[in-house]
């Protein structure tokens, strides 16, 4: 998948497919996500398409009550930040209801068609609840 | 050694101003630093002018030439800063760089926003919250739904989870700042609320409700810098700037290791601390970028005021209040005295200045101050150490 | 004795890129400038990046964090400038001051814009037209209907009117500068054009039309600033910064005493050939601001290469072009080379460094080079003279 | 006068009262157009409004064929800078046919309703038509 630069471009084109692509350091191993042309962590400019297995944990969220005017039908909703399990973290809207939320919520990648985009998403684990 | 001085400071109040523009609360702001400095325009060497979007609020770009143009002090040349929530730290210390390269004696630095009303453009909340988030990440935040208080949410809900940290410590942040702005007439807001108004009020980003929130405020400050040498010519109470230090961090949230601490802040404090060759104890009195009371809480902690996840504790003990061990936003802070966005940092200069001097509307015994001044969720930080010389 | 070297520079190619941002872009620069320095990340300890107006085309303020994030040198400092298109000249010149200050050894500087295109934001020419427009008084300029090229159309009708200056003398310095980017492989137009077509071009704002205009474009620049002292760890071909100055006028041109000649510009060279201890005829190559061809033309007089009204003449003697007394814009100028900027004041400084090495596509022999960078119409010019040392 | 302040918007306030107003310097003399708070000759802080009359000539055009979204119904139309009998000097539209705009051409103030707004211009003094 090395014709796709680890871009902006990249990160959302793989999204309307379905993927959650990050950047793994040649150099390292650091997986960084989004995707970046210079690792996080050591700085060295090869890399190569990583994809998550979509799972994860919520680390923080808040519920968002004064939306931006783009995000208003939505409101209020849940924006967290998830860890994957192999490490990375990534802020998305969380669908869970409003009062069962918490941090440590096991959640699995989701996508929401919203205003023509297709917006990356996380939603609680089947087998939890 | 820096061999920076700040011989004169100005402010406008902070608030709605219906009927100015940028550039004429700039002029305001200017003047009553150079009247304060007791210097002509003529002095003045150079300029940096901090401001974080006056193309979105006003549709006005190219401040340095605006601001210099409407002082009336072309041809010197003015350079306009932007760096978020910091724009004005960082604008302080090009000032700082300036006068320390030696090309310089007199330098004048400041900040300004419009934000909210005008006469030019007229914004509203949705607008200026809109303008608020260009501060975060286009790609990774703003476009997943995060508002700027949704930031600081995300960091208050962190914190309250690692260290038990309760809704009822943010609310007395709220209830301290406003206390403290209730004298301040160049505050936004001059009224006292209580805590239980503070804990009930309108949610805006879960866990922070309205009164956990800065205002939008228009706003300017300005201050006149020297070379420390010199500043014997304008002023007897010699007010040193001892530490100017300035570091970054990612601008999104999820690429940090920690959501309750800012690495910013931590680094430039640790290098500020450094460079003026003292410790977190010897601070007398400090601003901090509270644009959301968890800001305040964190500020502690990343200073050093005290150990990592102790904010709620210090503020039950009331140390940061007037009469405490650090008295924290003695001028009701960005949360009570208002958050022009581009004019807070030299603000914060100001109230610094004017304890320091004896000046002060809530005066303290001080001798050594601290501004702490934040952009955006903490990508930027700026960390200035003041003391007063004799 | 400013004591600062230039140990690399890098830049994008200028033109569109559809498929990257701001931050993407900047990293694509800095990281050449990083290797032709022969550096590594660690090294740096600074960051000024010029930027004017990342906020209206691209929704994303705070550079400063966002472009130190994307290199991955956090928590390094990364201070955004903007002094609309001198944006980056300004950066530069605050990095030349970090240096002096004796606070920092190497520091990196640079610039970028999205003006057009790109994965974020879809622009189109009138939106970019509109974003230009920033760059000029709001009240009183864009409120009147006028538009940024209407501005030097407004110097170029007055330069004709006083000095009989023709719109001919206006086309060459396009054919010129087409002619110098057609080789330069960075440029975002690589075809010559002919007198006819540069005469007959779409009018935009008369007297000057499509020709006499430079585009929008996107891209991207990045310097290496070093102590000079140390340069010699880094490379034998040492370049110094021997001349570094800024300087402002009214924003809008009616508060002027003259329309055809920049205050800034004049007043900025002055104090950079007393800097560097030259003269104007000490200039081997320069890098003039052409963002319209009237500003080149303007530029010659204020920068002392002919006598005022005298430009047209220096024109049609062809001492500008390669070959010439004083080759000016041998990459293709912001009108071939491309515009996007807050790049452009460090592009020229590229373009400067490569003529002095002996790096240049279109290589002359140059000891001294001079890069003069003009904000909107004049409210900001900085002049940096580079000279290489042996 | 002195009640309104030197400020933008004290003079687009005259603007809709059809008065073409500066600020004069109390100190040195010196008429700045636009007003400001600060004299640009020298400086100084005192000031009175000033009123021209109006008449001037025209220092120097541009014929805007690209314009703004705002001003699109207009184009192509006359910009231009106009030198006023009392020295100072402004930019406005100028209302002449586009074939007869020249340097020197003697102008008077005016006013035009556009998009609800009372805009500041010059046309062509009628002695010399
Ligand atoms: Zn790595
Ligand atoms: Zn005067």
């Amino acid at each position: 998948m090395q014709e796709r630069d680890a871009s902006i471009q990249s990160f959302y084109e793989f999204i309307k497919e379905g993927k959650l692509m990050g950047t793994k350091c040649l150099k390292c191993g650091y997986i960084n996500l989004p995707p970046r042309p210079i690792c996080q962590a050591c700085g060295s400019k090869d890399w190569e398409w990583f994809q998550f297995s979509g799972k994860g944990k919520l680390e923080t969220y808040t519920i968002i009550h004064v939306p931006p005017a783009k995000f208003k039908d939505l409101a209020p909703y849940i924006v967290g930040i998830v860890k994957l399990i192999e490490g990375s973290s990534i802020t998305a809207i969380i669908k869970s209801k409003l009062d069962e939320v918490k941090i440590g919520l096991d959640l699995i990648v989701d996508y929401m068609e919203y205003k023509g985009e297709k917006l990356l998403c996380f939603k609680v684990e089947e087998s939890q609840s | 050694m820096l061999n920076v001085a700040v011989i004169g400071v100005g402010m406008t109040k902070f608030g709605r101003h219906e009927n100015k523009t940028i550039r004429e609360l700039w002029v305001e702001a200017a003047i009553k630093a150079i009247e304060d400095a007791k210097i002509s325009l003529k002095d003045i060497q150079a300029a940096f002018i901090g401001c974080f979007s006056s193309e979105w609020w006003e549709h006005q770009g190219h401040l340095g030439s605006i601001c210099a143009d409407w002082l009336s002090i072309c041809p010197t040349s003015a350079v306009r800063v932007e760096n978020a929530c910091a724009s004005s730290g960082a604008a302080l210390r090009c000032g700082v760089l300036a006068i320390a390269s030696g090309l310089y004696d007199i330098v004048l630095v400041g900040g300004v926003e419009k934000m909210y009303s005008g006469p030019r453009k007229l914004s509203d909340t949705a607008y200026a919250t809109e303008g608020l988030a260009l501060a975060s990440d286009e790609a990774y935040e703003q476009a997943q739904g995060l508002t700027f208080p949704g930031l600081y949410a995300l960091m208050a809900t962190a914190h309250m989870h690692k260290y038990g940290t309760k809704k009822e410590h943010l609310s007395k942040i709220a209830v301290k700042n406003h206390k403290n702005a209730a004298k301040n007439p160049l505050a936004h807001f001059q009224k006292e609320i209580t805590l239980e108004e503070a804990m009930n009020a309108r949610m805006i980003a879960y866990p922070l409700n309205l009164y956990d929130c800065c205002p939008f405020s228009d706003g300017a400050s300005a201050a006149i810098l020297c070379k420390a040498d010199l500043a014997r010519r304008f002023t007897d109470t010699i007010i040193h700037i001892i530490a100017s230090t300035q570091a970054s961090d990612t601008i999104a949230l999820h690429n940090r290791e920690s959501y309750v601490s800012l690495r910013s802040a931590r680094v430039a404090a640790q290098e500020a601390y450094k460079m003026a060759k003292i410790e977190s104890k010897d601070i007398d009195i400090a601003e901090v970028h509270d644009c959301f009371t968890i800001a305040e809480l964190i500020a502690y902690e990343d200073l050093g005021f005290c150990k990592p996840g102790e904010g709620g504790k210090l503020i039950d003990e009331g140390e940061t209040e007037i009469g405490g061990r650090i008295p924290v936003n003695t001028d009701g802070g960005l949360k009570a005295k208002g958050h022009p966005v581009g004019a807070t940092g030299v603000a914060m200069i100001y109230e610094i200045v004017k304890q320091l001097r004896g000046e002060a509307i809530n005066q303290v015994k001080a001798e050594i101050g601290l501004a702490h001044n934040v952009g955006g969720s903490g990508g930027t930080c700026t960390i200035h150490i003041l003391k007063r010389v004799s």
